[in-house]
């Protein structure tokens, strides 16, 4: 099984060089800690800032320089800054390369819930419809169960959805898998000491195993 | 050029009547108009539609309006981090319209360049697109959504001058250009009021022609809500 | 009759302060001339500046700094620098509070014709359709007949429209009009030397004249 | 960040195909790509599709590309001062759709935006609206109208660094911008290629997302269409 940062390392694999990405809170945001650092890669903030950098150090700490998830962040050589209809046109216009967000449920023909559940109150759903919506290549970050050990790869989200058939790839604490174009969860990797068994009885939605499924690689 | 300056807070927003639809920029407590927010919450106005991304916190930014009750509804996209906020919207106390970032930004812009409705596939398929016209182009389907105006906008920027030229500053200039475009009559704080000639027209976010009144706000507070550091 | 100075001259006391204002190419260009100093006015081009200020000295010219009849310009103090489509959110978003254009025809309903002649080589219709559709207060600088004489006013356009039901107020070189919300032309002022007889014989659409006419005041 | 300097223009445009759809940004002859149409008249590709405000004059910016016959359709706004031009229009040599500026403006802005469609009042009641859907807001009369994009878009900036950043200058910004953003591969051509990080993030026009390749242009010419001067 992996944990948070398992999960952000093996999704940092997932991460080409040249791409624009736009990273979702939670573990997505700890994705950018592991992409090494000879892969060129630009993070987009839809708050209006692309090229976010590290923390800042305690002194230049700015309260105008924050990224989405409102924790203030630094610049590179580079950056530029935006206002929010800039920001969303570069998100819809299908110029950002990568997303990588964070999902309460994800259905086998790629449908994504991350934004409400009925009975909690509702905060909202931020960007993530707009980035669902638009982007070509999105890799969700979740855990596979949720605490009582219901499985959460389902074979239809059973919460008010955030988007359709948009999830491309998945990277749970228990495996890697794909989103085929005629639905259904392709089993790629498994986790550190979980095997094909284990996915299996926590897939609710349609697993796909074909041959030897290898466990991961992470560092 | 067309002088807008006003003494202050005060006096931009004392014809602000109660029921008014209001814009607010902003993103979390970032880039919101802090000296126009006290000056209503001494107005006492009542009775008004925020559209802003964010709600503010329980004690700051919005959460300050929502407290002295007079809210009368939110448009944003994300409300979280305000218990006062959902302690109203639980009684019933309060009406919400979220909407998706991307969309609202773009509402908001439409608003402020006469495009009264345009397509967009964000919420397509979800509990967002409910009464909403869709049409497929290019094998995609997409939403109609409509433009948002406002009777007044309240913007915070970092520079402005008399004629209503702005700057803004870091992040803190997300949904503030926008909304400046949007407001029947807008209402620009501004860090610093600079003479007229001294922004570089090339470097100018928001040209003076979207602003009615301007005025350098004091006290400016900045709160931060994630302070994250990478220690040395 | 007045001559395209005085033309010009008449429209320039339509202009009240702290308006913003775009002048078409010709004769509405000529109108910045006759601003008095004392009134504060913003003029827009098109092609993204706000604050137009004269031409500018020889060794001053910037083949950058264009209006949207492609002459060179200065800036003034406060003049900002925008591009096309954020210009035309001013036009088309109401920000502007007169158009002035000239106009080949217009029709007692405010119709008009400026872009196209059937026959002739079609140069376009530049920014004008955006202008005439969105302006709430539109000026039209034209003569009052064509070389041949034909009145231009009409009861409807014989040539191709750029818009309808959108001039206000036609300034010519027989008359000041304005154009009834019910259709007509509202006869206002008359040139120096020139009767109301000979406006209503060239004037082809409907032309209202109410009480005493009087003659223009031009400096 | 992402690099995206090449050598010059020649390399710049070389796998630009026969039939392509080009945007080339400039308002008359200000702001023009022009090391960009020198290297196509080179090249000799031939067909293309031009969506640019006008179309040059007889011997500079894209009437150089008509002289030569690689122009097949231009999408423009206005098109006058052109003698060639109306030659091969009269000629039906040469396919022309003129478009209102600001839809202009603002269809290939949406291109790159991910939007579609809008709604414009420009050209409802002429010949502009025919084949297009009308739809009332508020009691005043809009036309349909939809995105355009290019599979090529040729701009020219001021300044730019190698993440594609850029900066115009003066009023030779105009379609530049929304261009840059509407090209399937956008080619940049700067007068100055300046060392990351030297533009401030907050003064840049172009965000470099939206640039595929960018190089320093040479011998710019600036030819000046009507020089208008105060004397002293």
């Amino acid at each position: 099984m992996l944990d948070k940062i398992g999960i952000a390392k093996r999704i940092a694999q997932e991460v080409r060089g040249g791409w624009y990405i736009n990273l979702g809170i939670g573990i997505p945001t700890l994705v950018a800690n592991y992409i090494p650092d000879n892969i060129d890669v630009v993070l987009q903030s839809e708050n209006g800032l692309l090229g976010i950098g590290p923390f800042p150090y305690d002194e230049d700490v700015d309260a105008d320089l924050i990224n989405a998830g409102k924790q203030t962040v630094s610049m590179m050589p580079g950056s530029v800054l935006f206002n929010s209809a800039e920001s969303f046109a570069m998100i819809r216009g299908g110029h950002v390369d990568l997303t990588i967000l964070g999902a309460m449920e994800v259905s086998e023909n790629g449908d994504i819930a991350n934004w409400k559940i009925p009975g909690k109150m509702v905060k909202g759903m931020g960007g993530a419809m707009d980035l669902v919506a638009s982007a070509e290549n999105i890799i969700v970050a979740m855990q596979h169960c949720s605490k009582s050990g219901a499985s959460k790869l389902l074979k239809s989200c059973s919460l008010p959805i955030t988007g359709i058939k948009c999830v491309k790839k998945i990277v749970t604490d228990m495996a890697v898998l794909d989103i085929l174009p005629e639905g259904g969860f392709r089993l790629l990797e498994r986790a550190p000491g979980v095997s094909v068994e284990d996915i299996k009885a926590a897939t609710e939605g349609k697993l796909i195993v074909e041959g030897d499924i290898p466990e991961m690689t992470i560092n | 050029m067309i002088n807008k300056v006003v003494k202050d807070a005060d006096e931009a927003v004392k014809d602000i009547p109660d029921n008014a639809i209001l814009m607010l920029g902003g993103f979390g407590l970032c880039g919101i108009p802090e000296n126009c927010i006290s000056a209503l919450l001494k107005t006492g106005v009542k009775g008004l539609t925020c559209i802003s991304n964010n709600a503010g916190v329980d004690d700051f930014g919005i959460g300050l309006m929502l407290k002295t009750r007079q809210v009368k509804k939110m448009i944003s996209s994300y409300v979280g981090e305000n218990a006062e906020f959902e302690r109203q919207l639980l009684a019933g106390e309060l009406e919400v319209d979220l909407i998706p970032q991307g969309t609202l930004a773009e509402r908001v812009r439409a608003g402020g360049a006469g495009i009264p409705a345009f397509f967009t596939p964000a919420g397509y398929g979800t509990e967002v697109a409910e009464g909403k016209e869709v049409r497929e182009f290019d094998g995609k389907k997409y939403l109609m959504e409509s433009w948002l105006q406002a009777d007044f906008a309240l913007v915070k920027a970092w520079k402005g001058d008399s004629a209503g030229n702005l700057v803004f500053k870091g992040t803190a200039r997300n949904f503030n250009p926008m909304m400046a475009t949007a407001g029947k009559i807008t209402i620009a704080e501004v860090e610093e009021l600079v003479p007229l000639g001294t922004l570089d027209p090339n470097e100018i976010h928001t040209p003076g022609i979207y602003v009615q009144r301007i005025f350098e706000g004091k006290n400016y507070e900045k709160r931060i809500e994630q302070r994250t550091v990478t220690n040395r």
